[in-house]
């Protein structure tokens, strides 16, 4: 009976630890769920092995050096969860043939397959998000032709994090012709004052909310404080989950947050994990109440795209195999999510259906919006598209310049299988 | 051999040094003569400290001015008084705690050491050269004040006494013109104060150096200094030879009280 | 008995003031510097030299950066990690923005420009002191790392603002894998460690102390505090500069404002306090320790607990540990490290007749 | 110009906040001369242990959540929790360390920190929490309308908190042996030993009186937003306050947070968008040092003396 | 039995430097025992060691037992020690530099809990003994002279109503009628308060001439012990701590340069 090692960075201590928990649990839990219910993969189980980073790019790489030669097989998919590390390593997976899965984080540009064959910044890069919460705001006003002349206000965390959306959204503005009100929050954010009486000055339309830990709450109240209308606060997936706010109490009512991925139990594969996992307790949350928010599923997301890469490999490597990262990369780059499968495996609208290519690492760019109603997310939009051909536009033009700097030759995907 | 006592080097006139209310000086003239040995006295808190601090630059006093040398002082800096040659020790030892002895004495030297950092850490050649040259220096003074075998101890580590030696050390190494001692021998017994008069005494003939003395110990003072000058409330009571001042009645009262 | 300087007279005064006086010292530390600087990278495999050696290598000069400063010239900084994010900034900038500029000079720039900035947040050195100091060391730290976040010039119009470290290339020979990189890390830092070693022990170093013990006492010998004070600041921030630049090429290989934060400066000082203060062999004691402390409890902790506890339990336990473990260290050895092995040298010296 | 008076206000009641986490410093400072570092784990350590009470107690007595009972018993648990913290410190940390290097138990603070970071989060988890004192965060009504400056109640009533705070710990400094105790401890520890002052009990009072004001401070600041680990940056903002009213000055604290918020705050609006904003960050340490190099010793501060 | 006694302690600093070799000696009650010795004979050491001061220098009584009325006090905090009424004066000044003179003496009296009046009263007896003080009450210690501090920390210990003193140096950096004053104050309490005193001190002379009984401590060592007047007639204590040789006190610029060994220490 063999034995696909997956090796899994985390962090649960310090101010990352609110978010980290709740992610890594679900993730765990999902891989858990294969091995209680499937038995594994075709029989092969899943074993993993945690590696506290902390978030700090030392200790990530510390680990991913660790966690690489474990498994019969060595580490099949390496998935940092932080931007910091997964720079860090960027070019070591490519030498150690270890495939690297950022899913909304990580290196925007790498969606470019043909330059970055080994990473995969699956679903949604932050530039589809910023593109996807903008065509939310067009559908709101009725029409993105509306949104000429209208102001939208960027709170953002002062951070490397924080700018990256600058870019997208200057180009949208020249776009759409809106103005946006860049405004920067000093990390951690736990004071915004001054930042919300500029805002109520500048009387936005909306809201962007591009902010991280502490400062999502802090902001949330400071706009109920200068009376900002919530539901026109629109935070990005690191903004909205619970952890975002219920800190912020009754003020939090009506907020809205993108997310690639839903909150809430009541979906098939939830159910399995709490009978499976849970039912036999081998569940990994300390707090079980937390299974089903929002930074909960993200992490089965993370599971499930794990294992279904894995899966697609074993179709070409033979079933019932241990794989190794190579064939594991494999697996991503041809990993197709269609409705059926996402019924299948009981997640049918718990994330975008999506498809990898060769030259597309990213897949659909879909992010669904999700609204507080004092004490819990509720989906209040479908799928929405983000601006694909800029977004793509953008990418490749990032990718080609770093190709350029590098010398690398991107692949031409016409010749891979 | 006999020392020349030679004019004047150091001339206070009318100095004033006030610390808010507290008048630490009031108008007080005072000199010093190349080669002797001066000694102030006087009660707690006259101001004999002071005095030093003043002529060392580490206070700098309201009214007055200090001649050195014949020339009128501007205000100066400790460091500055440093290079014109003037060399002290304190009242409460004001060593470097974490150095050892050596390193405490070979500090006394910087002014004399002209390599640079650069040449430090590279250290090989020029700044070895210098290193050991002024090294041989420090060994004569350690020799002469017979601490070689606490060399390398840190000075924390070591008893008052001997603490006050090093500190003597250190202002010798610099080679001073003038060299002012606050207190050099408070806490010691007999033997040691001898041991220090007789340590005093050669540098003052050998080197010639000038020496302004603070110390309590009458016997010492009588014995050892060419002049000295009495304090009190931060005047000037008396001043003089020895002999004179034993037998001023105002210092008696003020500070002799009964002899013993 | 084997450890006896018995019988060991130094004739001279350039003898005596070696680095070892004592031989078997110096036998050991040649046998040290063959060890790590040729066996290691022959025998070790990766995951040691890129997650291990090298970073303690980095992190052992930037702690000897904060010794010189902190220990040496007494003033507590909490902001080394800025400057070594101005030593990796500007070595990245040097090289990339200047045609053929070689590592290793690009190197001695980052360094001097970290010295630069390093001389201008030293000025308030000259009137505040002890923890006031310290505290206001902490500006340098936010403001720098927020001036290299807010202007993309420093990175180089990077959308994340992370940057990737060119390829470290001297005379045509480009130091690419982990072995190279290690030996190319353990030279620069010995080099270094060795320069440093030989100021402290000269009158620069000795000036630096002076003023650390007593700066009214040291000005009355002569030292002028403002050049003593501002060098040490200078030469301070020139080793974590350079500790800053080979952390971004010769270990983690990208640069990133957020990477260099508070975290980065208490690590280096718990290196210097656990190593000891005032020590250059210290430096990189602590710097093994604190680098090997979490990986170590990672490996262990779970060992003893298995999966019985939360994931949580465990990352929060190792915490606790070491700060546990720091607190025990100061109890025990207040000087560090460093002290500890004096005193057992002192003990072996003595032994088998105590006192 | 309403809006200016809008920011100033706001500013100086942001102001008032930090202080209130400077205060828990002074404490300790003036007490052992040590700069504690560990201030803004334990209000951290504090409010979480609050907050985790108000929600296992109900469970255990059958008590509806919301009730005052509730509320009152997990305070006071919280505080003891908090006294057992300091007399632990003093116990483990202190005193094998008396009369060592101010340095030395510094680092030791810093490993405190840890210590009580992981404590926090290992027996309540990494949840974050909401933290309701039933004192809603709105703009009081008439300004509001007749002047259009938005002052919040909250910080109103935090200002409040804090001022008495204050007032009652510069009084027991000033006026009371243990206060003149702690300033010599702070001066010398050998020498209070030997003049009798029982340094551990000193120390423990100190650090539960710390350990208090960090409660306070905690619960202020985790209704505010919320209680997670981002609780112990507040000690960020406390610390320019700190050197610039002064490490040993109780009113030096308020004062420095009053300087302090307002200018941060007007720096942020008016200077801010010319440089990019988000200078908050690092424009208070920048500030306290300008005002070191006039006063070094910060406002209120003790003067350090040297003298040869 | 003894009021104070010191029996055979060993001191250790720092793990490996070794201060006493085995040093006893007893203090009766209502005496005044002097202490002398050269600089690092461990005078000092031997006052830290009964008052508990050792730790704070990370100093380590390792053999024998310190007893205080038939007690043994080896493992008291110095706290309770002068609660006992034993407090130490240190050597070399260490006033609180930060707190006015007189708030450095009321510190003094914290283990006494005294209503105002009496603070008042213990306060005015310690001005009366040095007038210097009161003049200087309200400055900062940390800027009075060298002597007003040494005075200042001497007042500071009294104001604890102690019945066994530990003087250190006491008439170090103090003008000669000073000293004259303290020893005068010593005998005073001595007499009227039937206040112990163990002093080391340097100032031989006025030591033995006001002590009981005398101790001689050479490296860690009591290398001689007796009536203070027979110390005094001793030939080697007048030479060597006295400063008296054959014919009287002889000058100190007539001091040779050689000079003779002690003959307890061959
Ligand atoms: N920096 C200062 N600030 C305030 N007052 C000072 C300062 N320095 C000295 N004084 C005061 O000035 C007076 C003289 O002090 P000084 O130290 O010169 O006395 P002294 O003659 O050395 O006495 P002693 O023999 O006790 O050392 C004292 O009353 C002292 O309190
Ligand atoms: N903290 C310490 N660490 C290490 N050694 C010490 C320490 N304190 C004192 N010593 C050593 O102990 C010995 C005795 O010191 P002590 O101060 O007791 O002597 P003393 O008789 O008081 O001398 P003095 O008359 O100069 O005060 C000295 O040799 C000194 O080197
Ligand atoms: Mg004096
Ligand atoms: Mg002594």
């Amino acid at each position: 009976n063999e034995e696909q090692f997956i090796g899994l960075p985390s962090y649960r201590v310090g101010p990352y630890a609110a978010g980290g928990s709740g992610l890594f649990g679900g993730w765990i839990d999902y891989m858990q769920l294969v091995n209680e219910r499937d038995g594994g993969v075709n029989g092969v189980k899943l074993s993993w092995e945690e590696c506290e980073t902390e978030y700090n790019n030392a200790r990530g790489v510390e680990c991913y050096e660790r966690l690489k030669k474990k498994g019969s097989t060595g580490n099949s998919v390496f998935q940092p969860v932080s931007t910091g590390i997964t720079y860090s390593v960027l070019e070591k997976v490519a030498q150690d043939k270890i495939p690297m899965v950022t899913i909304g984080y990580g290196r925007t540009d790498a969606a470019d397959g043909r330059v970055f064959p080994w990473v995969f910044p699956m679903i949604t890069t932050y530039w589809s998000q910023a593109s996807a919460i903008v065509n939310y705001m067009g559908q709101k006003e009725g029409g993105m032709d509306k949104l000429k002349g209208k102001k939208i206000g960027l709170l953002y965390h002062d951070s490397a994090y924080g700018k990256e959306s600058h870019a997208i959204m200057d180009k949208l503005a020249a776009k759409h012709g809106f103005e946006v009100i860049k405004i920067a929050v000093a990390h951690p954010g736990n004071e915004q004052q001054s930042q919300w009486l500029q805002i109520r000055q500048a009387k936005p339309d909306y809201v962007v909310l591009w902010g991280w830990g502490v400062m999502n709450p802090t902001a949330i109240k400071a706009a109920a404080k200068t009376g900002f209308p919530r539901e026109k606060l629109i935070g990005v997936w690191w903004s909205g989950a619970e952890e975002d706010t219920i800190p912020a109490g009754p003020a939090a009512k009506g907020f809205v947050a993108a997310g690639f991925n839903v909150a809430g139990a009541n979906y098939p594969v939830i159910a399995d994990i709490k009978k499976h996992v849970y039912g036999k307790n081998k569940g990994n949350m300390e707090d079980k109440t937390r299974v089903g928010s929002v930074y909960y599923n993200r992490g089965v997301v993370h599971g499930i795209i794990t294992v279904e890469a894995i899966r697609k490999a074993q179709e070409k490597y033979g079933k019932g195999k241990a794989l190794t990262g190579e064939q594991v990369r494999w697996g991503f780059e041809n990993l197709n999510l269609d409705d059926a499968r996402l019924k299948a495996l009981g997640a049918t609208g718990f994330l975008p259906p999506l498809k990898i290519t060769c030259a597309d690492h990213e897949g659909p760019g879909k992010v669904k919006f999700q609204q507080w109603d004092g004490n819990q997310w509720k989906v209040i939009t479908d799928w929405v598209d983000s601006d694909r051909p800029l977004v793509r536009g953008m990418i490749e033009e990032s990718a080609a310049a770093y190709a350029k700097e590098k010398g690398i030759k991107p692949r031409d995907c016409s010749k891979e299988s | 051999m006999a020392r020349q006592i030679g004019d004047v080097i150091v001339d206070l006139q009318n100095i004033s040094l006030r610390f808010g209310g507290v008048k630490a000086l009031t108008d007080i003239s005072f000199n010093v003569r190349e080669h002797e040995i001066r000694s102030i006295i006087g009660p707690n808190g006259a101001g004999k400290s002071s005095m030093l601090n003043v002529i060392n630059g580490v206070y700098h006093p309201q009214e007055g001015q200090i001649f050195f040398k014949g020339a009128l002082r501007k205000k100066m800096e400790p460091h500055e008084a440093a290079e014109q040659g003037i060399a002290r020790t304190f009242q409460n030892i004001a060593l470097f705690k974490g150095m050892t002895v050596l390193d405490n004495i070979m500090t006394g030297r910087n002014l004399k050491m002209k390599c640079n950092f650069l040449q430090h850490a590279l250290y090989w050649g020029a700044a070895q050269k210098e290193e050991i040259a002024h090294r041989i220096k420090v060994e004569e003074v350690i020799e002469f004040l017979e601490i070689q075998d606490i060399r390398k101890t840190p000075v924390g580590r070591l008893p008052y006494g001997l603490q006050k030696r090093v500190e003597l050390a250190r202002a010798l190494a610099a080679e001073p013109h003038i060299l002012l001692l606050d207190e050099p021998m408070a806490g010691m017994n007999v033997e040691e104060k001898q041991d220090m008069c007789r340590f005093i005494l050669d540098v003052n003939d050998h080197y010639g150096t000038t020496i302004v003395l603070i110390e309590h110990d009458m016997g010492v003072v009588m014995d050892i200094s060419d002049r000295v000058v009495v304090l009190d409330y931060g005047k000037k009571i008396g001043d003089g030879e020895p002999d004179e001042v034993k037998n001023n009645p105002d210092v008696i009262k003020a500070y002799l009280g009964t002899t013993h | 008995m084997l450890y006896r300087e018995a019988g060991q007279f130094k004739a001279t005064y350039a003898e005596d003031s070696q680095i070892f006086p004592i031989r078997q010292d110096r036998i050991g530390f040649w046998v040290l510097m063959l060890v790590f600087g040729v066996a290691v990278p022959l025998l070790t495999n990766e995951y040691w030299l890129k997650a291990i050696l090298i970073p303690v290598l980095i992190f052992s000069l930037a702690a000897i950066g904060l010794n010189i400063l902190t220990g040496y010239a007494g003033q507590l900084s909490l902001g080394s990690a800025a400057f070594m994010a101005v030593g990796a900034f500007a070595a990245y900038n040097f090289i990339l923005r200047i045609e053929g500029m070689p590592f290793l000079v690009a190197l001695v720039l980052a360094g001097v420009t970290a010295a630069l900035v390093g001389i201008l947040f030293g000025l308030p050195s000259l009137r505040i002191k002890g923890f006031y100091l310290a505290v206001a060391t902490l500006a340098a730290q936010f403001f720098i790392v927020w001036a290299l976040v807010k202007f993309p010039w420093f990175s180089n119009n990077s959308s994340s603002g992370v940057v990737t470290a060119q390829d470290v290339t001297i005379l045509g020979y480009t130091f690419s894998t982990p072995e190279a990189k290690y030996v190319l890390t353990f030279l620069i830092v010995a080099f270094m460690a060795l320069l440093a070693k030989n100021m402290v022990r000269s009158s620069t170093g000795r000036a630096w102390m002076a003023v650390r013990d007593m700066d009214v006492a040291a000005q009355v010998i002569g030292f002028r505090l403002m050049r003593t004070k501002l060098l040490a600041f200078a030469v301070s921030s020139f080793y974590c500069g350079v500790a800053g630049a080979l952390y971004a090429y010769t270990y983690i290989g990208t640069v990133e404002p957020e990477g260099f934060n508070l975290d980065l400066s208490f690590k280096i000082l718990f290196m210097i306090i656990i190593g000891g203060v005032g020590s250059i062999m210290g430096s990189f004691l602590g710097a093994a320790f604190i680098v090997l402390l979490p990986i170590f409890l990672d490996n262990f902790v779970p060992m003893i607990f298995g999966d019985a506890l939360g994931a949580g339990f465990v990352s929060n336990f190792q915490l606790i540990v070491f700060g546990g473990l720091i607190i025990f260290f100061l109890i025990v050895e207040p000087h560090g490290l460093a002290r500890l092995w004096q005193i057992a040298k002192e003990k072996l010296r003595l032994w088998p007749f105590p006192h | 110009m309403q809006f200016f008076i809008e920011v100033l206000v706001g500013g100086l009641l942001s102001g008032v906040m930090y202080a209130l986490v400077a205060l828990g410093f002074v404490l300790i400072y003036k007490a052992s001369g040590v700069f504690n570092f560990a201030q803004g784990a334990m209000v951290f350590f504090a409010a979480l242990t609050f907050v985790g009470f108000q929600e296992v107690l109900p469970g255990w007595l059958g008590l509806e959540a919301d009730s005052g009972v509730v509320f009152w018993l997990a305070f006071l648990l919280a505080f003891i929790a908090m006294i057992v913290l300091g007399i632990a410190t003093e116990r483990i940390v202190l005193r094998p360390l008396v009369n060592q290097p101010h340095i030395t138990l510094f680092m030791a603070t810093i490993g405190l920190t840890y210590v009580v970071e992981g404590i926090a989060q290992m027996t309540w988890g990494a949840n974050v929490r909401g933290l309701d004192l039933g004192i809603v965060d709105e703009p009081i009504a008439w300004l509001m309308d007749n002047y259009e400056i938005g002052v919040s109640k909250f910080d109103l009533f935090a200002a409040g908190v804090a001022a008495s705070l204050v007032a009652l710990l510069a009084l027991l400094f000033q006026y009371t042996k243990v206060g003149r105790a702690l300033r010599a401890v702070a001066d010398d520890h050998q020498a209070a030993l030997s003049i009798g002052i029982p340094l551990q009990t000193i120390w423990r009072v100190v650090w539960a009186v710390a350990g208090f004001v960090a409660l306070v401070a905690g619960m202020i600041w985790g209704a505010r937003n919320g209680v997670q680990f981002a609780l112990t940056f507040t000690a960020l903002k406390a610390l320019p306050v700190l050197i610039l009213g002064g490490f040993t000055s109780v009113p030096g604290a308020i004062v420095g947070g009053l300087i302090i918020g307002a200018s941060e705050k007007l720096a942020e609006v008016y200077v801010g968008p010319f440089v990019g904003g988000g200078i908050e960050g690092w424009f208070p340490y920048m500030l306290a040092l300008a005002f070191l190099l006039f006063r070094p010793e910060g406002l209120f501060g003790e003067k350090h003396i040297d003298r040869v | 039995m003894s009021y104070l006694s010191i029996n055979n302690i060993e001191v250790i600093y720092d793990h490996v430097i070794l201060v006493l070799k085995g040093v006893s000696l007893q203090v009766p009650q209502g005496k005044i025992v002097a202490l002398l010795g050269a600089n690092g004979a461990g005078k000092s050491t031997t006052l830290k060691s009964i008052s508990n001061l050792l730790r704070a220098e990370r100093g380590d009584v390792t053999k024998g037992s310190v007893e205080f009325k038939g007690e043994r006090i080896d493992q008291k905090t110095p706290a309770e020690l002068v609660k006992k009424g034993v407090i130490q004066v240190m050597e070399g000044r260490h006033c609180f530099g930060h707190l006015s003179i007189e708030e450095n003496l009321l510190t003094g009296a914290y283990t006494r809990s005294q209503s105002r009046a009496e603070l008042r009263e213990s306060l005015d007896k310690v001005y009366a003994y040095f007038p210097r003080l009161k003049t200087r009450r309200t400055s900062q210690a940390g800027y009075t002279s060298g002597g007003e501090q040494q005075m200042c920390a001497i007042g500071r210990a009294l104001m604890a109503k102690p019945e066994m003193i530990l003087l250190d140096e006491p008439s170090m950096g103090l003008a000669p009628q000073i000293v004259e004053e303290i020893f005068e104050i010593v005998k005073d309490l001595n007499s009227k308060e039937n206040v112990s005193f163990l002093l080391a001190e340097q100032n031989t002379m006025v030591a033995l001439r006001y002590a009981d009984f005398g101790y001689i401590l050479e490296n860690g060592r009591v290398v001689m012990e007796g009536e203070a007047e027979d110390l005094r007639t001793n030939e080697d204590v007048k030479e060597f701590y006295l400063g008296l040789s054959s014919e009287g006190r002889k000058s100190f610029r007539e001091v040779k340069h050689y000079r003779r060994r002690k003959r307890w220490l061959s």
